[in-house]
This record gives C-alpha cells, structure tokens and sequence, in this order.
C-alpha cells in the first residue's frame, strides 16, 4: 500500500506547524496565571550567607517570594539521577543532594537560587532584581583536568570524582599493547557543546484544590518519567494526582529528558499560591541552566600487529559532569559510551576507564549521540591516525579490522552483541557516492585556488533502542526501558494509537500510522496519534536514544497483532468459518478457499454493535494494548565522508561535500529518514567545526548567546548526499534500527580526519574540535614556524 | 588576560604617592565617577555609571586599597554590582619607580579584570577591550591632573 | 524591557525639543542595537524618541559626492541605484549587514552613531572621506570616530545625513564573525585621485581606524603585492574568543589583500 | 500605558499596552496568535519573523509602538489548512520542517526572499536565509522547499 512502511508520504502534522497552529507549552495560557521569573546565581561557586527578599515581595504585582528554606521546609526533594554504575573500588556513584532551589550554597552560574512569582513577568523580572543575595565566594572548579584537585564542591563527592568506572579486561588488553609491534597514542577532548533545541524549556504548572491534583505542561522528551520523578521522588504524592503534558515540543536532543528545578518549583508553587505560574525560559537563560552535551578527554592507546590489525585497545577517560548529577549523566560516558569502543572493528582485547567529575559548571547530560558520538570519535580520529602512521589509505585500514559480515552475532569485549551488520558494502557505497577514487584530482585542482582540499572517512556504529530492561537494570538503570502502545479502533474503524514515546520533531504522528496502515491496511488519513499526556497515554518512556520506532514502533505493532487476532476471531464468527481459516491482507479478512470476505470497517463495526457476536468467548469493542521490552540494543551503521577545504590564508574550512551512507534496517518513511540523518550531520558540523560552550577561569559562560555561541546556519552547511544499505535488525517485528542520532555520531571524526587529511601536506597532524578559523590558521602557522626551524 | 602601560611623570614619587591616595584625585579619575566616599584608611564606597555604547548601568560598590608600600605602590580594586547587568571588579597594580635623578617618576600598572553575570554571558567580545579602555581613562585622566597641577604650580 | 515612553516626532527639531524634554532619552533608528539592549534591561531610558518621522531618508547625487539620509534602511542603500552606480561598493557593503530582517530596519545613521567595534558603515565613512551632518554642524569622518561606541557627537546630536566621497575604485571585504556575524574584521579600501584610505573594522580596540602604512604602500602601488612585505603590528587589536590579536592582524593583511583586486 | 493599533492579518487591533511592549508580544499575547515564537533575546534566532508593511522583520526586535498604524502579517495571515500558501505547501512536500518551532519564522523569511529573488541559487537561498536557525532539518530540506516554494509562486 502507497501509504505503508516504506512510503515516503509527506507528514501528517506539517500543516499545524505551517500554519501556527502548533501549540506549544508557552502558546497556552490559563486564567488567573501568574508568572515566575528565578533568581540565578552569577558566581560559579559559593556559600550563599543571606538572602533578603523583603524588597522584592513587598514590589508591584509580586505574589510570592521562594528560596531554598521554603523547599526544605515543604519537604521537597531534589531530581533523582536515573543511572548509577559501581566504581572500580567497589563504592558506588555518588550521589549528592540536587536542590530545586539553592539551599546554602550554589554549584554553578545559573543555579537557581530563589523564585519570584508575579502578576506579569516584567513584575516578575523588576523584583528579581530587588532580591540581594550575599555570598562567601569560593574557588570556581572549571579545567577538568585539574577537578581532582580542586576546590570540594559536594562534600558527598570526595576529590570531585562522582565515579571511576572501568569496563573490559585490563589485563589481557595491557597484555596487547605490550607485546603489539605497535601502539598508536593519541588525545583528544569531545568539545562541550549547548543543545539548543529552538523553543526554550517552559513550564506552566497548575493546582486544583477541589481534586487536589496537579496538572504540569511542560517540554519534555518524556512527561510521563517527569510525572513519576516529580511526583514519586520529589514531591511524595500519589503519582495520580499529578498529569503531566507535554504539548507539541520544539526539539529536544536530549535536553529535554530530564527533570529540571523550573518545573517542579512552578508546580510546587502553584499549591501554594492556587494559581497557575508560567515560566519560559529565554536563550541566555537555557545556555545557563539546560543541561550541556559531551565534554570529555580521551586518552587512547591502539595496538596493532605486524598486519596492522588492530589486537587491543584501552581508552581513558575522564568527562565532565558538571556541578549536579542530572538524570542519566552517568549513564552517557559509561554504558552508552564504553560500550561502542569496538566500533565496527574486530578488537580482541578493550579495556576502558571512565572518571565523572564534578565542577562548577551546568550539568552535564545527554545530547543527540550521547556517549557514542564521544566512542565513534575518540576511534574514528584514532584510526586515521594509524592508517597515516603506517601509510595505509583509511578506508583499507578500516577495511582490514571490520568485523567479517559472517561473524555476527558478534560479540564484543565491551558487553554489547551485535545482532546484524554487515560494513564494507556501507562503505564501498559511501566511496562511490563522493567519487573516493579521484579524490586527488579535485585536491589537485583545489591547489590550483590556493585551496587545501582534504577527504575524511568515518566508519561508526551505534546502539540504539536501548534497551532490555533487565540488563539495563542489572548494569545500574533505575528506570525499565520498553515502552507502551494501545490501538483504540472506533466502530467506524477510524483508529487512535496512545503510544508512550513522544515527538518532538521525529515525524510519530505519519511513522506510526504508516505502520497501522500497513497492518490493517487503513488510509493514513483514518489514523490519530496521542502522545505526551499522562492523563491519555499508558505509561512509557518517552523518546531519546533513536528509540521510538525499535521500542515504541514494536509495542504498537504488537498491540495491532492483538487487534489483528481479535478481528479475526469477530470475522470468523461473522463469516461461519474457523479462525484458523481466516486471512487478513490489504484490509479484509476472507475465508481461505471460500469468496468470502469481510472489511476491517465492518469487523468493527460488530464489536461495537455486537448483535451478531460471540459473546461467550470474545468481549465486545477493539481496542488492546501492548508493553514492549527490547531484546537486545538495534545496531545502527554506517560510512560518512566529508570533503573539506581549507583556506591557508584565513583558516576557514568550508565542507564541499557529504556522502552518508547507513543502515537503519528497513524504513518506515524514508523522507522522515533523510531528514534525520541531514539534522544529525549538521549537528556534527556543528560541533567539529563552529560549537563550543566556553567558560572563564571564574566559572563565568562567555558563550550565553547566540552572539558568541557560534549556531550552524544554512550558509555554514552543504548539501548532503544521503543512501542506505540495509540489514534488517533481528530482533523485531519491524526489522528496524532508529535513526535519529547517526548524523551526529557518525559526522564529527570525518570533518576532523578530513582537515587533518588536508592539512598534512603543511605538517599538521592534530586537530581539535571545533575547528575555527583561527585554530585551524594557528596550527598551519605552527607547523610552518617548526618546518621553518 | 593581561593589560599594561606605564607613564613617565615629571614628579617626585612622593608627590605621586600622595595624589594616588587622594580621594579628589581618584574620583576624578574614576570613569564615570558620581560618588566616592572614604569609609576607611583602605576602603572608599563608589558609584560609577558605566556606559558602554547603548549600554548604560550604574555601579555600586567599592574601591579597595591593598599590598600597600608606600611610596612605592599599592593595588586598588574597584568592585561593583551592577544590578541585573551582574558585576565587575578590576584590579590594577601600581608600582612607582623614581629615576635616578629623582625628577620623575615611572608609573606603572598591570591589570585583571573580571565580570559576572549578564555582562560576561552576552558582551565577552568587548570584555577586554573595555577594561583596556577603563584602565586608561583611569590612569590617563590622573596623570592629567597631576600634570596639569604641575603647571599651575 | 523597563518602562519608557515613546514618542516620534515629524521633524528634527521636534525630534531635538522631545529629548531635551527627557532626562535620559534615547533616539531610537532602527532600532537594531538599542532594542536588544534595553530588552536585556542594560539601559533604562526614560523616553524613546524615534526619528523614522523626520523624513531623513533620501538618497541624493550631489555630483562630487553622494548624501544618504540618516534614516535610509540598509536595504534602501543596497538597492539604491544612485548608491550602486556612485559607489557600487557602499551598496554591496549596505547589502553585507546582518540578516535580511536587519538590513530592513537597519539605519545608516543608527549604525555610524552608535560606532560599534564591529560595525561595517564606519569604515565605509571614514575611508570614503565622508562628512557627516548633524542638526548643528558637519564634521569630517577623521574627526568623527574618537573610540570604541564614542563619537563626536553631543549628547542631544543628531545625524542627518552623511556625504559619501566617490572614489575611483573601492571595494569592502569582511571576514564576519562566525557566531555572532558581526564584522571580525572589515577593510574598506577606497582609491581616490590623491591617494588611498584603507579603513579597518572590527578588529581596533578603539574602534574603526585607518591603517596609514597600508594606505602609504597602496598610493605608492594599487596592488596586493604591495602589502606582501608589511607586517601587520597586533597592537591595539581586539583579542576576543573568537579571535586574537595576532589572528586579526593576519585578517586585516588578507582583507585587504582580496580587497584590492 | 495606552492605546496602539495596528491591523494584523487585515484584522485591526487595538490594546492599551505599554510604549514598551514588543512587537511579538503584542502579536502573541494580544492579538493571541502564537504562530510567531521567540527562540533568542539577541535578534538572531528569527523565530519571530513577521512581514511589516510587506518586509520581512524580527517582531521581537521592534516596538509594538514602531508599528503603529502599519500592516503585519503573521503565519496565520499566508494561508490556511485548506488552502495553504505555495510556500507552506513547499516546505510540507519537502520535508522542510521537523519540530515545526522555526518553521513560521522560516516561511515568512523565505516568502520575501524569492519574492525579491525569483530564482535564487541554491548559495542564494542560503545566504538569505541567516537570520533563521533551524537545530532540526540541517537546512538541506528547507533549502529544497525555498526553491520548490519559489517556482509554485511563480514569482
């Protein structure tokens, strides 16, 4: 069917987006709202010794004035961290208290320190200024290398350190690099980068005192964890009397996941008052306080053999996590990270070791990747390095070490089990796709402009749909990992899918209903999707880590194998036959041998009206649900290739070309897919050549604004060429990956590799991210003046 | 970040020594200055109104005086909080070197400077020029008075 | 944003009689520095005076030179075609200001009073040998830019209008930055019967500047060869996060190298 | 305080807002149409871009007060579900949006730019449109969608 998996029909909720319609949590407005506006902390790290809110409360419009004590004495709780792992010693991670508002100290500029709450939020804003705060400075702690050291933040968390965790044979890994005829070193530091999703975090929270309930919108990748954390964790009250929504979310890419203090103190505080409160937060505002990406320094030793093939592997590690434990900090840099050093090669010996620091900076979470952007890029930049080292072309180095396709299920010696794969036909593809083979003739011609042109690979895996739920678990997930989906038919046989995953820009409302359409070979137009309402939806986890189709497109076509079976079991009864008799395709179910046949629409139209109906054995009306819990993580792969040229004169690298090639298993909307790897890719570029967030020896973010915090735009990027190989994923019904991620994992080593590639003609052999103007005129001009020497 | 200058003066140090403890003479010097008040031997409450382009704030806060070694230099501090715009506080060292002739005196400074707040997360690319600005509005407009007092004399 | 009032006078003089009325007023052009200013509360102005009412925004060839009103939107002079026949350059640098929305609320008068580091009208005044006029007075582009945001503009002053010299050749190139792209460095180079101006943007800690040993070497020798053996001092640059001091110098070389094509 | 009035999508409206209220909340809290959204405080983002007297402008950067007596057209004010405007029906056919919070401010950039660019190069379309910033597509689709919207205006 035209409209089924495969189809790349255009998106079911575009016209609400073109036309304003969309409703996001700031577009909604209740009567009697308020506003709150929060007081942040402008010193990085401090005893706060007093705090005189008299002024403020007693200023215009002002309904109420909240800090810390007023938490503590409501009994508040902080966000709860959602992973832990066990340290090498046998400790576990540790844990500190995460305040909602401050309560005697603050950890990092923007830390929430107190909240006005006021009849408009310019009220709100003035008398934010009226509170004084008078705080004992102390050191700020901001070069991660030196964390260990530094000024204690948490007295919870001894020299700064939240973990030391370590994954893989030690021993037998040593063992290689000792005795490998030879060990490629290298550094290199994954930039810290700002989410940034374009519609700023907000709040609108509200109390009901006739039901004594809550009802909180907020943007959230996954309101139904925030209504168990707020509720359960935080606030102690029966999770029911808390609904939570997120409406249509502007992006998320990770950022999104967590709890955050704004939400929780708005709703804590419209009890309180017994009034709505909104917050919005602006740009300077989610620079401070949303949680930042990445930020790590890998230490990476690769041995090899007479061969050149790759006999063991150890990276160490240190990232930073920022002043608080967000949810799945801990998670990122372990088990999402130390997990994927295999890559797509066969490396019979890993070991790694991560430390997660603390210093007095914002928190440090997920972003689009998360952990295995930071694997894909410490190997990918690794790999060049070997392949130049020994004088090998990188793609046959690569080539060399990929796991052989008949290998899989592969094992690897960091936890994971590849299910399917199969990598040089990836790239093979990607080579084509750029024209690899005559490379050096566009080199040659770029020379001829005064241009460097240089060509990068990068060769990635990733694990997605993460993930089953016991092993989660047993590895230090405090949540499960499956999600939830119900088919609601109505008698019509127009259907309503609740799914507990939630879309914030991925397309769920066309994806999902193409998957129903084809299952029940419905018209898309028939097909309605809820999500993110707590009130609607079953319980589930919402959407990050390319999850929603692998997980929640699996628990709906589960859900619709019931409602399958169930029909059948209705048309059967309709039609006198035996359900064993009974087919279903393209929408009617027929009698096999027989003409007989009966509509999906009439199926249900009789449970509803069930005048002719089996009554003792089958209960009236279509509706089913299902809870799914991955088996194993999907595996995404893939070859990118970027071409790039560097100007020598002013440093400016330009990327001319792009070729991707991935394997997501089958596609569900193609289009949706392309339009997630070109997001992904940009996101990378993003990274590799023009983001970082940057703070001052004081603690200070000098990168608040778009002003300085340096956005992709379209003038920055290139067209990208996008194709796929597929190898569908083993272990469900849809044979699919997820996507949503790959871009921005796969991308950043191959811009880097790409630089390095044209700039080695001039000496230079190291680059760090991102890549700007002036670095990258800098490394050009040093390694002229050692040349020189 | 690191700002320096030195002028020469055609003064005993002695004489400059004294200016640079001079309240007139500081407040007169200080950028912007509206108010300056003596609180101790060390400390002198201030308020400056800072205009930087279409940016214009006023500061309160304090000038401090320490490391002192008369005659041959102190360090002075001016901290403030401006509001919403956060805060700022710079430092200079001022050393005096008389040549050898005792006729005039080499002033010398070397300053750090740092900010808080919304001035650091939206204006870091005007940061060090504007505390470059300061320091010599500062330092120019007090050897201008104590070379313009010269003449008179 | 703190209260204020807003007032928008139909001429000049009513224009200058609201702001004295004003203890700290403000005229407000465009609008396309002030407004995010006063939105991030870093100025509080009693009264906004908008000048779009003055009818300061024609553009005329006055033979020798030509007169832009102060009010003429950035787009006006991109696509002005007085502009782009005079001084082609002036219309491609109007075109090369901020975004599309900027460049329809952005004034030429607004730009030069405001005399922001990282503008790119002022080097085109000064290299242009431009006078500006104010409702008192006219003064010559080398007495106009005394420092970083300062002008020698009074208080109550307000441009009218600024004549642009025709050179015989110019050109404009910047190198923005990436983030905020404002100019990091912009050189505008303009060659006239009696020599050449190179104004230089972006990069001084005072501000827009004219950077008299390339101007020596480009009189004595239009072409990039000549600037080859200069060594372009970093002193008095801006040393950001963005660039050093030694980066823009390297820049402010290479700029005006394309821009002498 | 006091009266501003300014017709919006051919509808007047007037409110007693303060000489301080900006252009976009005049749109979205007054006028109650939030197709036009904020996304930065510095001017850059475009979230907020609507037409002012037929060009484009950042609302968030002008005075409701600037507009006084002028016409605005918003998202809303192009076209509707049933009849989308060329370049809306572009950007759907072309994947040119995914979370849908840039997309206005896109559209209306993008309405002016080939109105005064018929056929923009891809460079062109580019280049026009930096005053907007996507975090989802990568561009590549909105690019596509420009110059798809371009050629069903026929302009």
């Amino acid at each position: 069917m035209s409209e089924g998996i495969g189809a790349s029909v255009t998106r079911k909720e575009d016209k609400k987006f073109l036309t304003g319609k969309g409703r996001y949590t700031d577009d909604i407005n209740r009567p009697g709202q308020t506003h709150a506006y929060f007081v942040r902390s402008d010193v990085a790290h401090a005893n706060i010794k007093s705090i005189d809110t008299k002024a403020a409360s007693s200023a215009d419009g002002v309904v109420a004035v909240y800090t810390g004590e007023d938490v503590v004495a409501d009994g508040i709780g902080g966000p709860i961290c959602g992973w832990v792992v066990p340290c090498r010693d046998g400790s576990a991670t540790k844990e500190p208290p995460h305040p909602i508002l401050a309560n005697g100290k603050v950890r990092y500029v923007g830390d929430h320190v107190a909240v006005v709450i006021a009849e408009t939020l310019a009220q709100a804003k003035s008398a934010a200024e009226l509170v004084e705060v008078e705080y004992e400075e102390l050191p700020a702690v901001v070069d991660l290398e030196k964390a260990s050291s530094a000024t204690e933040i948490h007295k919870e968390v001894p020299d700064n350190c939240y973990f030391d965790w370590e994954l893989g044979d030690e021993a037998s890994t040593d063992k290689a690099l000792k005795s490998a005829s030879r060990v490629v070193k290298l550094t290199v530091r994954n930039n810290r980068l700002v989410p940034n999703a374009m519609e700023p975090r907000a709040a609108l929270a509200e109390y009901d005192d006739i039901s004594e309930s809550y009802t909180l919108h907020t943007t959230s990748q996954n309101p139904q964890l925030t209504r168990l954390v707020i509720a359960a964790f935080m606030f102690q009250i029966p999770e029911s009397k808390l609904r939570v929504v997120a409406p249509d979310v502007g992006g998320g890419f990770g950022s999104k996941i967590y709890v955050y203090a704004e939400e929780a103190v708005c709703t804590w505080a419209s009890k309180k008052i017994n009034r709505p409160i909104k917050w919005t937060a602006d740009r300077t505002q989610a620079f401070l306080s949303d949680a930042h990406g990445r930020d790590h320094i890998n230490n990476v030793q690769l041995a090899l053999d007479d061969n050149n093939k790759i006999v063991g592997l150890r990276v160490d590690t240190i990232c930073n996590l920022g002043s608080y434990l967000s949810a799945f900090a801990v998670s990122v840099p372990t088990y999402l990270h130390g997990t994927l050093l295999s890559g797509v090669y066969d490396i019979p010996a890993i070991y790694t070791n991560v430390k997660g620091m603390a210093t007095t900076t914002a928190p440090v979470d997920a972003y689009r990747g998360a952990g295995r952007p930071e694997a894909t890029y410490l190997l990918e930049r690794t790999m060049d390095a070997a392949a130049r080292e020994i004088g090998m072309d990188p793609t046959e180095f690569r080539r060399l070490n990929f796991i052989p396709k008949d290998a899989f299920p592969y094992q690897t010696q960091v936890a994971l089990q590849y299910d399917t794969g199969d990598y040089e036909p990836q790239l093979d593809k990607a080579m084509e796709m750029i024209d690899y083979k005559n490379f050096e003739t566009r080199r040659s011609e770029a020379a001829k402009r005064g241009m460097y042109r240089g060509i990068g690979v990068s060769t990635y895996i990733e694990a997605c749909g993460i993930a089953p739920s016991a092993v989660a678990g047993a590895l230090g997930s405090r949540v499960g990992l499956y999600e939830s989906a119900s088919v609601r038919v109505d008698p019509t046989g127009t259907i309503t899918v609740f799914t507990g995953a939630h879309s914030h820009g991925q397309g769920h409302a066309t994806t999902f209903a193409q998957i129903v359409s084809e299952k029940l070979g419905v018209p898309l137009a028939n097909v309605d999707l809820i999500h993110g309402d707590s009130e609607k939806n079953s319980f589930g986890m919402g959407t990050y880590g390319s999850r929603s189709l692998a997980v929640g497109g699996a628990a709906l076509v589960k859900a619709l194998d019931k409602v399958i079976e169930k029909s059948k079991k209705i048309a059967a009864h309709l039609m006198e036959a035996s359900v064993e008799d009974v087919e279903f395709k393209e929408g009617k179910f027929a009698v096999a041998g027989t003409d007989k046949e009966k509509a999906f629409g009439e199926i249900a139209l009789a449970a509803y009206v069930p005048h002719n109906y089996p009554h003792e054995t089958l209960e009236p009306g279509l509706e089913e649900s299902a809870f799914y819990d991955p088996l194993n993580f999907t595996y995404p792969s893939g070859a990118h290739i970027a071409e790039v040229e560097v100007d020598p004169a002013t440093g400016v690298v330009k990327v001319v070309d792009w070729a991707a090639c991935d394997d997501f298993g089958n596609l569900i909307n193609p289009m949706i897919v392309e339009g997630q790897v070109h997001g992904g890719i940009a996101q990378g570029i993003g990274q590799a050549l023009l983001e970082d967030a940057h703070y001052d020896e004081n603690g200070q973010l000098l990168t608040a604004s778009y002003m300085d915090y340096c956005m992709p735009r379209a003038d920055d990027l290139p067209s990208f060429k996008v194709g796929y190989t597929n190898t569908p994923c083993t272990h469900n019904d849809l044979g699919v990956k997820g996507c949503g991620e790959a871009g921005a994992i796969a991308s950043p080593p191959a811009i880097i590799n790409a630089i390095i590639d044209a700039l080695s003609p001039l000496g230079v052999t190291d680059m760090s991210m991102p890549a700007t103007p002036q670095k990258v005129w800098k490394a050009i001009q040093d390694s002229q003046s050692i040349a020189a020497e | 970040m690191e700002i320096k200058d030195s002028y020469k003066l055609p003064l005993s140090k002695e004489r400059v020594w004294a200016a640079l403890n001079d309240e007139d003479f500081l407040k007169k010097s200080i950028p912007w200055c509206e108010k300056l008040e003596r609180r101790s031997e060390t400390e002198l409450a201030a308020e400056v109104k800072l205009k930087i382009g279409p940016m214009s704030t006023r500061f309160t806060g304090s000038i401090t005086l320490s490391d002192i070694d008369p005659p041959n230099g102190y360090t002075i501090t001016g901290s403030g909080k401006g509001g919403i715009a956060g805060a700022a506080s710079g430092s200079a060292k001022v050393k005096l070197v008389e040549d050898k002739d005792t006729t005039s005196t080499t002033l010398s400074y070397e300053v750090s400077a740092q900010v808080k707040g919304k001035i650091a997360q939206l204006g870091s690319r005007l940061i060090q020029s504007t505390a470059k600005k300061l320091s010599k509005n500062f330092f120019g407009s007090f050897v201008k008075q104590l070379e313009d007092m010269d003449k008179l004399k | 944003m703190y209260s204020t009032k807003y007032v928008k006078p139909n001429s000049t003089p009513e224009a200058l009689e609201a702001i004295k009325s004003l203890s700290e007023g403000k005229f407000l052009a465009g609008g396309m520095t002030l407004i995010p200013t006063l939105k991030q509360r870093l100025a509080s102005p009693d009264g906004l005076v908008d000048i779009s009412g003055c009818n300061l925004d024609t553009i005329a060839d006055e033979g020798e030179t030509i007169k832009i009103g102060a009010m003429s939107r950035h787009v006006s002079v991109a696509e002005s075609p007085v502009v782009k026949k005079a001084i082609p350059t002036l219309a491609s640098l109007a075109e090369g200001i901020g975004d599309r929305q900027v460049r329809n609320r952005g004034t030429l008068g607004g730009s030069v009073a405001n005399n922001d580091p990282s503008a790119c009208y002022p080097s085109a005044v000064l290299a242009l040998k431009a006078t500006v006029h104010t409702n008192s007075r006219s003064i010559a582009a080398d007495d106009f830019f005394t420092g970083m945001f300062e002008t020698a503009l009074e208080e109550d002053e307000i441009i009218e209008s600024i004549s642009f010299s025709k050179p015989t050749k110019a050109n404009y190139v910047k190198f923005p930055n990436p983030a905020s792209r404002y100019a990091m460095v912009g050189v505008f180079v303009a060659k006239f019967g009696e020599g050449v101006r190179v104004a230089v943007t972006g990069a001084g800690e005072g501000g827009v500047f004219r950077h008299k040993e390339m101007e020596t070497a480009l009189s004595s020798n239009y072409s990039s060869d000549s600037l080859s053996s200069l060594n372009i001092a970093s002193d008095g640059l801006i040393s950001d996060l963005h660039a050093s001091a030694e980066y823009r110098a390297n820049l402010i070389k290479e700029m005006t190298k394309r821009a002498v094509v | 305080m006091g009266d501003i009035s300014l017709t919006i999508n051919g509808k007047v409206e007037t409110h007693d807002v303060g000489d301080n209220t900006l252009l976009v909340d005049f749109i979205r809290e007054k006028a109650g149409l939030t197709g036009t959204h904020i996304g930065c405080d510095t001017s850059q983002c475009g979230a907020c871009v609507v037409h002012l007297d037929g060009v484009s402008v950042k609302a968030c950067t002008i005075l409701a007060a600037q507009a006084a007596g002028s016409e605005v057209t918003t998202i809303e004010g192009i076209g509707s579900s049933d009849s989308l405007h060329p370049m809306q029906e572009a950007f759907q056919e072309n994947h040119g949006l995914q979370c849908g919070f840039c997309t206005p401010g896109m559209v209306m950039s993008a309405i002016e730019l080939v109105s005064k660019n018929k056929n923009a190069s891809e460079k062109e379309i580019r280049d026009g449109l930096e005053g907007n910033i996507c975090r989802c597509t990568g561009y590549h689709n909105i690019v596509k969608s420009v110059k798809a919207g371009a050629e069903k205006m026929g302009v």
